[in-house]
Protein backbone atom coordinates (compact mmCIF):
# COMPACT_ATOMS: atom_id res chain seq x y z
CA UNK A 1 0.00 0.00 0.00
CA UNK A 2 1.46 3.30 -1.21
CA UNK A 3 2.14 5.29 2.14
CA UNK A 4 2.26 9.14 1.93
CA UNK A 5 3.25 11.50 5.06
CA UNK A 6 2.86 15.28 5.54
CA UNK A 7 4.30 18.22 7.32
CA UNK A 8 6.45 17.32 10.35
CA UNK A 9 5.74 13.81 10.05
CA UNK A 10 7.48 13.58 6.50
CA UNK A 11 10.26 15.91 7.46
CA UNK A 12 10.84 13.21 10.61
CA UNK A 13 10.44 10.28 8.69
CA UNK A 14 12.40 12.05 5.85
CA UNK A 15 10.42 10.74 3.09
CA UNK A 16 7.05 12.11 1.27
CA UNK A 17 5.99 8.50 0.87
CA UNK A 18 6.80 4.74 0.48
CA UNK A 19 5.64 2.04 -0.50
CA UNK A 20 4.55 -0.88 2.41
CA UNK A 21 3.56 -4.15 2.46
CA UNK A 22 1.72 -4.64 6.00
CA UNK A 23 1.56 -7.82 7.56
CA UNK A 24 -2.28 -9.54 7.59
CA UNK A 25 -2.19 -8.91 10.71
CA UNK A 26 -2.53 -5.04 10.06
CA UNK A 27 -6.22 -4.51 9.52
CA UNK A 28 -7.01 -0.76 11.06
CA UNK A 29 -5.50 2.70 10.34
CA UNK A 30 -4.13 2.05 14.08
CA UNK A 31 -2.30 -0.94 13.69
CA UNK A 32 -0.90 0.47 10.78
CA UNK A 33 0.05 3.21 12.47
CA UNK A 34 1.64 1.32 15.06
CA UNK A 35 3.24 -0.99 12.85
CA UNK A 36 4.97 1.79 10.97
CA UNK A 37 6.15 3.15 14.74
CA UNK A 38 8.40 0.43 14.77
CA UNK A 39 10.11 0.49 11.46
CA UNK A 40 12.73 2.61 12.94
CA UNK A 41 13.85 5.60 15.55
CA UNK A 42 12.41 8.22 12.97
CA UNK A 43 8.85 6.61 12.68
CA UNK A 44 8.94 6.37 16.56
CA UNK A 45 9.86 9.73 16.66
CA UNK A 46 7.53 10.90 13.92
CA UNK A 47 4.42 8.65 15.56
CA UNK A 48 5.53 9.54 19.42
CA UNK A 49 1.95 11.11 19.97
CA UNK A 50 -0.20 8.90 17.80
CA UNK A 51 -3.36 10.32 19.60
CA UNK A 52 -2.69 13.54 17.54
CA UNK A 53 -1.78 11.82 14.14
CA UNK A 54 -4.47 12.00 11.93
CA UNK A 55 -4.85 9.83 8.75
CA UNK A 56 -6.71 9.52 5.64
CA UNK A 57 -7.59 6.31 3.26
CA UNK A 58 -7.63 7.10 -0.35
CA UNK A 59 -8.18 10.79 0.58
CA UNK A 60 -10.79 11.05 3.16
CA UNK A 61 -10.18 11.69 6.69
CA UNK A 62 -10.33 8.18 8.59
CA UNK A 63 -10.85 6.80 12.16
CA UNK A 64 -8.27 4.88 14.26
CA UNK A 65 -10.90 1.85 13.81
CA UNK A 66 -11.20 2.11 10.14
CA UNK A 67 -10.08 -1.11 8.53
CA UNK A 68 -7.39 -0.40 5.59
CA UNK A 69 -8.57 -3.64 3.19
CA UNK A 70 -9.17 -2.40 -0.06
CA UNK A 71 -7.56 1.14 0.33
CA UNK A 72 -4.79 2.25 -1.93
CA UNK A 73 -3.16 5.05 -0.53
CA UNK A 74 -2.80 5.77 3.60
CA UNK A 75 -1.95 8.97 4.94
CA UNK A 76 -1.07 10.68 8.29
CA UNK A 77 -0.47 14.22 8.82
CA UNK A 78 -0.21 16.51 11.80
CA UNK A 79 -3.51 18.39 12.61
CA UNK A 80 -4.31 20.15 10.19
CA UNK A 81 -3.55 24.36 9.89
CA UNK A 82 -4.69 25.97 6.99
CA UNK A 83 -7.09 28.74 6.37
CA UNK B 1 -33.74 26.05 -4.55
CA UNK B 2 -34.85 24.41 -8.15
CA UNK B 3 -30.72 25.23 -9.35
CA UNK B 4 -27.95 23.93 -7.37
CA UNK B 5 -25.56 26.57 -6.12
CA UNK B 6 -22.39 27.39 -8.02
CA UNK B 7 -19.64 26.20 -6.73
CA UNK B 8 -16.02 27.29 -7.52
CA UNK B 9 -12.58 25.56 -5.74
CA UNK B 10 -9.45 26.39 -6.07
CA UNK B 11 -6.30 25.18 -4.90
CA UNK B 12 -3.54 26.91 -6.27
CA UNK B 13 0.33 28.57 -5.56
CA UNK B 14 -0.65 31.85 -7.78
CA UNK B 15 -2.16 34.93 -6.05
CA UNK B 16 -5.80 35.47 -6.71
CA UNK B 17 -7.83 38.51 -7.43
CA UNK B 18 -10.37 38.52 -5.02
CA UNK B 19 -12.82 41.57 -6.68
CA UNK B 20 -12.98 39.38 -9.64
CA UNK B 21 -13.84 36.18 -7.93
CA UNK B 22 -17.25 38.06 -6.41
CA UNK B 23 -17.10 40.48 -10.05
CA UNK B 24 -17.94 36.83 -11.55
CA UNK B 25 -20.36 35.52 -8.70
CA UNK B 26 -22.75 38.35 -9.02
CA UNK B 27 -22.28 38.93 -12.83
CA UNK B 28 -25.76 39.24 -14.78
CA UNK B 29 -28.16 38.31 -11.38
CA UNK B 30 -30.27 40.34 -9.81
CA UNK B 31 -31.46 37.80 -6.81
CA UNK B 32 -28.32 38.20 -4.87
CA UNK B 33 -28.84 40.68 -2.25
CA UNK B 34 -25.63 40.28 -0.33
CA UNK B 35 -21.89 38.91 -0.81
CA UNK B 36 -19.75 38.07 2.19
CA UNK B 37 -15.87 37.76 1.25
CA UNK B 38 -13.52 36.88 3.49
CA UNK B 39 -9.62 36.85 2.34
CA UNK B 40 -6.73 35.92 4.94
CA UNK B 41 -3.72 37.42 4.56
CA UNK B 42 0.09 36.07 5.96
CA UNK B 43 1.29 38.09 9.06
CA UNK B 44 4.73 38.97 9.97
CA UNK B 45 3.81 38.25 13.81
CA UNK B 46 5.48 41.35 14.88
CA UNK B 47 8.34 40.92 12.35
CA UNK B 48 9.59 37.74 13.36
CA UNK B 49 8.51 36.01 10.05
CA UNK B 50 9.76 36.03 6.63
CA UNK B 51 7.30 33.30 5.27
CA UNK B 52 5.36 31.15 5.60
CA UNK B 53 5.62 27.87 3.59
CA UNK B 54 2.29 26.20 2.73
CA UNK B 55 1.81 22.33 1.95
CA UNK B 56 -1.26 20.45 1.22
CA UNK B 57 -2.25 17.21 0.17
CA UNK B 58 -3.01 17.25 -3.54
CA UNK B 59 -5.95 15.97 -4.88
CA UNK B 60 -7.58 15.46 -0.71
CA UNK B 61 -7.24 19.52 -0.67
CA UNK B 62 -9.75 20.11 -3.24
CA UNK B 63 -11.85 17.17 -2.45
CA UNK B 64 -12.09 18.33 1.10
CA UNK B 65 -12.92 22.02 0.04
CA UNK B 66 -15.03 20.62 -2.22
CA UNK B 67 -17.10 18.50 0.17
CA UNK B 68 -16.85 21.36 2.91
CA UNK B 69 -19.02 23.83 0.19
CA UNK B 70 -21.50 21.47 -0.91
CA UNK B 71 -22.68 21.15 3.00
CA UNK B 72 -22.53 24.80 3.28
CA UNK B 73 -25.09 25.53 -0.15
CA UNK B 74 -26.86 22.31 1.80
CA UNK B 75 -27.26 24.36 4.94
CA UNK B 76 -27.63 27.83 3.87
CA UNK B 77 -29.61 29.21 0.98
CA UNK B 78 -26.90 30.15 -1.30
CA UNK B 79 -26.57 31.84 -4.60
CA UNK B 80 -22.87 31.34 -5.05
CA UNK B 81 -20.23 30.03 -3.18
CA UNK B 82 -16.08 30.70 -4.15
CA UNK B 83 -13.08 29.06 -1.95
CA UNK B 84 -9.83 29.51 -3.19
CA UNK B 85 -6.49 28.46 -1.09
CA UNK B 86 -2.84 28.79 -1.89
CA UNK B 87 0.11 26.59 -1.19
CA UNK B 88 3.61 27.17 -1.60
CA UNK B 89 5.17 29.78 -0.20
CA UNK B 90 3.91 32.93 0.88
CA UNK B 91 5.34 36.33 2.66
CA UNK B 92 3.75 38.53 5.13
CA UNK B 93 1.29 40.66 3.53
CA UNK B 94 0.27 38.04 0.91
CA UNK B 95 -3.21 36.06 0.25
CA UNK B 96 -3.97 32.92 1.38
CA UNK B 97 -7.05 32.35 1.19
CA UNK B 98 -10.61 33.59 0.03
CA UNK B 99 -13.96 32.29 0.82
CA UNK B 100 -17.09 34.59 -0.47
CA UNK B 101 -20.67 33.70 0.03
CA UNK B 102 -23.49 34.93 -2.43
CA UNK B 103 -27.21 35.09 -1.12
CA UNK B 104 -30.45 36.64 -1.32
CA UNK B 105 -30.10 37.02 2.25
CA UNK B 106 -27.42 38.81 4.38
CA UNK B 107 -27.18 36.56 7.69
CA UNK B 108 -27.14 33.62 5.53
CA UNK B 109 -23.85 34.93 3.59
CA UNK B 110 -22.47 35.60 6.74
CA UNK B 111 -22.87 32.40 8.32
CA UNK B 112 -21.83 30.09 5.49
CA UNK B 113 -18.89 32.26 5.20
CA UNK B 114 -17.74 31.95 8.88
CA UNK B 115 -18.83 28.27 8.47
CA UNK B 116 -16.68 27.39 6.05
CA UNK B 117 -13.63 29.28 7.69
CA UNK B 118 -13.80 27.13 10.83
CA UNK B 119 -14.53 23.78 8.65
CA UNK B 120 -11.60 24.58 6.23
CA UNK B 121 -9.39 25.72 8.93
CA UNK B 122 -9.90 21.67 10.75
CA UNK B 123 -10.72 19.89 7.97
CA UNK B 124 -8.70 21.35 4.55
CA UNK B 125 -5.58 18.97 4.38
CA UNK B 126 -3.02 22.17 4.81
CA UNK B 127 0.15 22.96 6.56
CA UNK B 128 2.06 25.76 7.73
CA UNK B 129 6.01 26.18 8.41
CA UNK B 130 7.06 29.25 9.70
CA UNK B 131 10.46 30.68 8.30
CA UNK B 132 12.09 33.12 10.15
CA UNK B 133 13.57 36.33 9.66
CA UNK B 134 16.42 35.42 11.26
CA UNK B 135 17.46 32.61 8.71
CA UNK B 136 15.83 30.12 10.77
CA UNK B 137 13.58 27.26 9.96
CA UNK B 138 10.69 28.28 12.39
CA UNK B 139 8.02 25.76 14.00
CA UNK B 140 5.24 23.85 11.82
CA UNK B 141 2.23 26.61 12.92
CA UNK B 142 -0.23 24.25 15.81
CA UNK B 143 -3.39 23.77 15.31
CA UNK B 144 -5.46 25.81 18.03
CA UNK B 145 -7.26 24.39 20.52
CA UNK B 146 -9.81 27.29 19.55
CA UNK B 147 -10.61 25.97 16.09
CA UNK B 148 -12.02 22.82 17.90
CA UNK B 149 -14.21 24.95 19.71
CA UNK B 150 -15.29 27.10 16.80
CA UNK B 151 -16.34 24.42 15.53
CA UNK B 152 -18.52 23.53 17.90
CA UNK B 153 -20.54 26.41 16.98
CA UNK B 154 -22.35 24.39 13.94
CA UNK C 1 -4.69 48.68 21.16
CA UNK C 2 -2.13 51.66 21.13
CA UNK C 3 -3.04 53.39 18.05
CA UNK C 4 -6.94 54.34 16.99
CA UNK C 5 -8.50 52.17 14.23
CA UNK C 6 -8.31 53.81 10.85
CA UNK C 7 -12.02 54.35 10.11
CA UNK C 8 -12.99 55.49 6.90
CA UNK C 9 -17.17 56.61 6.26
CA UNK C 10 -18.46 57.48 3.21
CA UNK C 11 -21.95 58.53 1.69
CA UNK C 12 -22.55 59.26 -1.80
CA UNK C 13 -24.47 58.51 -4.96
CA UNK C 14 -22.13 57.34 -6.77
CA UNK C 15 -21.06 53.46 -6.58
CA UNK C 16 -17.76 52.60 -4.84
CA UNK C 17 -14.87 49.80 -5.43
CA UNK C 18 -14.69 47.49 -2.86
CA UNK C 19 -11.65 46.05 -3.91
CA UNK C 20 -10.01 49.35 -4.10
CA UNK C 21 -10.77 50.06 -0.17
CA UNK C 22 -9.88 46.97 0.96
CA UNK C 23 -6.74 47.40 -1.10
CA UNK C 24 -6.33 50.52 1.12
CA UNK C 25 -6.93 48.88 4.20
CA UNK C 26 -4.45 46.02 3.92
CA UNK C 27 -1.64 48.54 2.00
CA UNK C 28 2.08 48.14 3.26
CA UNK C 29 0.82 46.13 6.26
CA UNK C 30 1.70 42.82 7.96
CA UNK C 31 -0.05 42.77 11.19
CA UNK C 32 -3.93 41.58 9.24
CA UNK C 33 -5.12 38.64 9.27
CA UNK C 34 -8.09 38.76 7.65
CA UNK C 35 -10.65 40.90 6.15
CA UNK C 36 -14.23 40.48 5.94
CA UNK C 37 -15.86 42.65 3.45
CA UNK C 38 -19.88 42.62 3.13
CA UNK C 39 -21.23 44.27 -0.30
CA UNK C 40 -25.15 44.76 -0.12
CA UNK C 41 -27.10 44.77 -3.58
CA UNK C 42 -30.46 45.59 -4.64
CA UNK C 43 -32.13 42.61 -5.62
CA UNK C 44 -35.05 42.91 -8.77
CA UNK C 45 -37.34 41.17 -6.54
CA UNK C 46 -38.86 38.15 -9.04
CA UNK C 47 -38.41 40.84 -11.58
CA UNK C 48 -40.98 43.50 -10.49
CA UNK C 49 -38.25 46.15 -9.06
CA UNK C 50 -37.11 48.65 -11.44
CA UNK C 51 -35.04 50.82 -8.65
CA UNK C 52 -34.65 51.19 -5.39
CA UNK C 53 -34.76 55.37 -4.54
CA UNK C 54 -32.61 55.41 -1.20
CA UNK C 55 -33.05 58.51 1.04
CA UNK C 56 -30.80 59.76 3.86
CA UNK C 57 -30.82 62.45 5.92
CA UNK C 58 -27.24 64.39 5.54
CA UNK C 59 -25.26 65.04 8.09
CA UNK C 60 -26.78 62.75 10.69
CA UNK C 61 -25.89 59.70 8.51
CA UNK C 62 -22.31 60.09 8.37
CA UNK C 63 -22.67 60.73 12.40
CA UNK C 64 -24.86 57.95 12.62
CA UNK C 65 -22.01 55.62 10.49
CA UNK C 66 -19.03 56.86 12.47
CA UNK C 67 -20.97 56.55 16.22
CA UNK C 68 -21.28 52.71 15.17
CA UNK C 69 -17.87 52.03 13.70
CA UNK C 70 -16.54 53.77 16.74
CA UNK C 71 -18.31 51.40 18.78
CA UNK C 72 -17.07 48.57 16.66
CA UNK C 73 -13.67 49.35 17.05
CA UNK C 74 -14.00 49.58 20.98
CA UNK C 75 -16.02 46.03 21.07
CA UNK C 76 -13.25 44.59 18.66
CA UNK C 77 -9.27 44.86 17.83
CA UNK C 78 -9.56 46.06 14.83
CA UNK C 79 -6.50 47.18 12.40
CA UNK C 80 -9.10 49.21 10.11
CA UNK C 81 -12.82 49.72 8.95
CA UNK C 82 -14.58 51.13 6.16
CA UNK C 83 -18.20 51.81 5.93
CA UNK C 84 -19.78 53.31 2.72
CA UNK C 85 -23.48 53.76 2.22
CA UNK C 86 -24.91 54.66 -1.08
CA UNK C 87 -28.24 56.69 -1.61
CA UNK C 88 -30.35 57.89 -4.75
CA UNK C 89 -31.59 55.76 -6.95
CA UNK C 90 -29.94 52.29 -7.38
CA UNK C 91 -30.92 49.77 -9.97
CA UNK C 92 -31.17 45.84 -9.71
CA UNK C 93 -28.08 44.34 -9.46
CA UNK C 94 -25.94 47.63 -7.56
CA UNK C 95 -24.08 47.54 -4.92
CA UNK C 96 -25.94 49.65 -2.04
CA UNK C 97 -23.57 49.46 0.81
CA UNK C 98 -20.04 48.54 1.67
CA UNK C 99 -18.53 47.00 5.30
CA UNK C 100 -14.87 46.09 5.15
CA UNK C 101 -13.55 45.13 8.61
CA UNK C 102 -9.67 44.00 8.71
CA UNK C 103 -8.28 42.73 12.03
CA UNK C 104 -5.54 40.15 13.28
CA UNK C 105 -7.76 38.07 14.40
CA UNK C 106 -10.45 35.97 11.89
CA UNK C 107 -13.68 36.00 14.70
CA UNK C 108 -12.92 39.87 15.30
CA UNK C 109 -13.53 40.95 11.67
CA UNK C 110 -16.64 38.80 11.18
CA UNK C 111 -18.51 39.91 14.17
CA UNK C 112 -17.47 43.14 14.08
CA UNK C 113 -18.85 43.14 10.02
CA UNK C 114 -21.98 41.48 11.29
CA UNK C 115 -22.37 43.88 14.02
CA UNK C 116 -21.92 46.97 11.59
CA UNK C 117 -24.41 45.79 9.34
CA UNK C 118 -27.07 44.79 12.24
CA UNK C 119 -26.82 48.12 13.86
CA UNK C 120 -26.44 49.97 10.41
CA UNK C 121 -29.72 48.74 9.28
CA UNK C 122 -31.75 49.72 12.09
CA UNK C 123 -29.93 52.98 13.67
CA UNK C 124 -28.19 54.81 10.73
CA UNK C 125 -30.89 57.22 8.69
CA UNK C 126 -31.36 55.46 5.49
CA UNK C 127 -34.57 54.97 3.86
CA UNK C 128 -35.55 52.66 0.53
CA UNK C 129 -38.75 53.19 -1.59
CA UNK C 130 -39.39 50.56 -4.24
CA UNK C 131 -40.09 51.90 -8.10
CA UNK C 132 -41.56 49.11 -9.60
CA UNK C 133 -41.20 47.54 -13.09
CA UNK C 134 -45.34 48.49 -14.38
CA UNK C 135 -44.25 52.21 -13.46
CA UNK C 136 -45.98 52.44 -10.42
CA UNK C 137 -44.56 53.62 -7.38
CA UNK C 138 -43.90 51.09 -4.99
CA UNK C 139 -44.22 51.41 -1.23
CA UNK C 140 -41.36 52.43 1.11
CA UNK C 141 -39.87 49.02 2.44
CA UNK C 142 -40.80 48.16 5.83
CA UNK C 143 -38.24 48.01 9.16
CA UNK C 144 -38.37 44.04 8.93
CA UNK C 145 -38.81 42.61 12.30
CA UNK C 146 -35.92 40.39 12.01
CA UNK C 147 -33.60 43.42 12.54
CA UNK C 148 -34.76 43.68 15.82
CA UNK C 149 -33.80 40.28 16.18
CA UNK C 150 -30.61 40.42 14.89
CA UNK C 151 -29.50 43.73 16.86
CA UNK C 152 -30.68 41.27 20.22
CA UNK C 153 -27.81 39.00 19.42
CA UNK C 154 -25.43 41.67 20.38
CA UNK D 1 -37.12 75.32 15.00
CA UNK D 2 -36.54 74.02 12.30
CA UNK D 3 -38.59 70.52 11.78
CA UNK D 4 -37.58 68.17 8.72
CA UNK D 5 -39.20 64.71 7.52
CA UNK D 6 -38.03 62.05 5.78
CA UNK D 7 -39.55 58.91 3.69
CA UNK D 8 -43.46 58.80 3.83
CA UNK D 9 -43.60 60.91 6.67
CA UNK D 10 -42.20 63.84 4.48
CA UNK D 11 -44.57 62.85 1.33
CA UNK D 12 -47.86 62.90 3.59
CA UNK D 13 -46.68 66.01 4.89
CA UNK D 14 -45.59 67.07 1.28
CA UNK D 15 -42.73 69.20 2.28
CA UNK D 16 -39.39 67.91 3.14
CA UNK D 17 -38.98 70.96 6.55
CA UNK D 18 -39.97 74.10 7.72
CA UNK D 19 -39.62 76.21 10.43
CA UNK D 20 -42.51 75.76 13.29
CA UNK D 21 -42.50 77.96 16.48
CA UNK D 22 -43.41 75.52 19.32
CA UNK D 23 -46.25 76.86 21.86
CA UNK D 24 -43.98 76.73 25.10
CA UNK D 25 -46.28 74.06 26.48
CA UNK D 26 -44.46 71.49 24.03
CA UNK D 27 -41.62 70.69 25.98
CA UNK D 28 -40.42 67.00 25.17
CA UNK D 29 -40.54 65.22 21.46
CA UNK D 30 -43.55 63.59 21.96
CA UNK D 31 -45.23 66.79 22.85
CA UNK D 32 -43.95 68.39 19.54
CA UNK D 33 -45.41 65.22 17.39
CA UNK D 34 -48.73 65.59 19.19
CA UNK D 35 -48.82 69.60 18.59
CA UNK D 36 -47.75 68.74 14.73
CA UNK D 37 -50.39 65.95 14.07
CA UNK D 38 -52.81 68.54 14.65
CA UNK D 39 -51.61 70.92 12.01
CA UNK D 40 -54.07 69.62 9.50
CA UNK D 41 -55.28 66.62 7.73
CA UNK D 42 -51.41 65.63 6.04
CA UNK D 43 -50.32 65.50 9.52
CA UNK D 44 -52.70 63.72 11.25
CA UNK D 45 -52.44 61.28 8.66
CA UNK D 46 -48.57 61.31 8.60
CA UNK D 47 -47.89 60.74 12.42
CA UNK D 48 -51.55 58.66 12.81
CA UNK D 49 -49.16 56.17 14.40
CA UNK D 50 -47.19 57.90 16.52
CA UNK D 51 -45.15 54.72 17.98
CA UNK D 52 -43.58 53.59 15.20
CA UNK D 53 -42.17 57.24 14.07
CA UNK D 54 -38.78 58.08 15.15
CA UNK D 55 -36.84 61.19 16.11
CA UNK D 56 -33.87 63.10 15.70
CA UNK D 57 -32.77 66.46 17.72
CA UNK D 58 -30.01 68.04 16.15
CA UNK D 59 -28.86 64.85 14.06
CA UNK D 60 -29.25 62.32 16.93
CA UNK D 61 -31.26 59.66 18.29
CA UNK D 62 -34.17 61.00 20.97
CA UNK D 63 -36.80 59.48 22.98
CA UNK D 64 -39.69 60.59 22.91
CA UNK D 65 -39.33 62.13 26.63
CA UNK D 66 -35.84 63.77 25.45
CA UNK D 67 -36.71 67.45 26.07
CA UNK D 68 -36.57 69.67 23.13
CA UNK D 69 -35.13 73.02 24.47
CA UNK D 70 -31.76 74.44 22.97
CA UNK D 71 -32.14 72.44 20.03
CA UNK D 72 -31.95 73.45 16.80
CA UNK D 73 -33.52 71.07 14.42
CA UNK D 74 -35.86 68.41 15.41
CA UNK D 75 -36.61 65.52 12.68
CA UNK D 76 -39.20 62.74 12.41
CA UNK D 77 -39.20 59.79 10.04
CA UNK D 78 -39.91 55.86 9.72
CA UNK D 79 -38.37 53.51 11.04
CA UNK D 80 -34.88 52.98 8.69
CA UNK D 81 -34.71 50.53 5.97
CA UNK D 82 -30.57 51.08 5.37
CA UNK D 83 -28.21 48.07 4.20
Amino acid sequence: MKVVYFAWLRERIQRPEEEIAFPSSVTTVREALTFLSGLGENYAYAFEKPEIIRAALDKKHVKPETLIAGAREIAFFPPMTGG
Amino acid sequence: MSSPTPITIRVQDADFDAAAEVARLVAGRCDIGGVVNFIGYCRDEGGTLAALELEHYPGMAEDELTRISVDAAARWPLLGLVVIHRYGRIRPGEQIVLVACASANRRAAFEAADFLMDFLKSHAPFWKKEHRVDGSDGDWVDAKTTDAEDLSRW
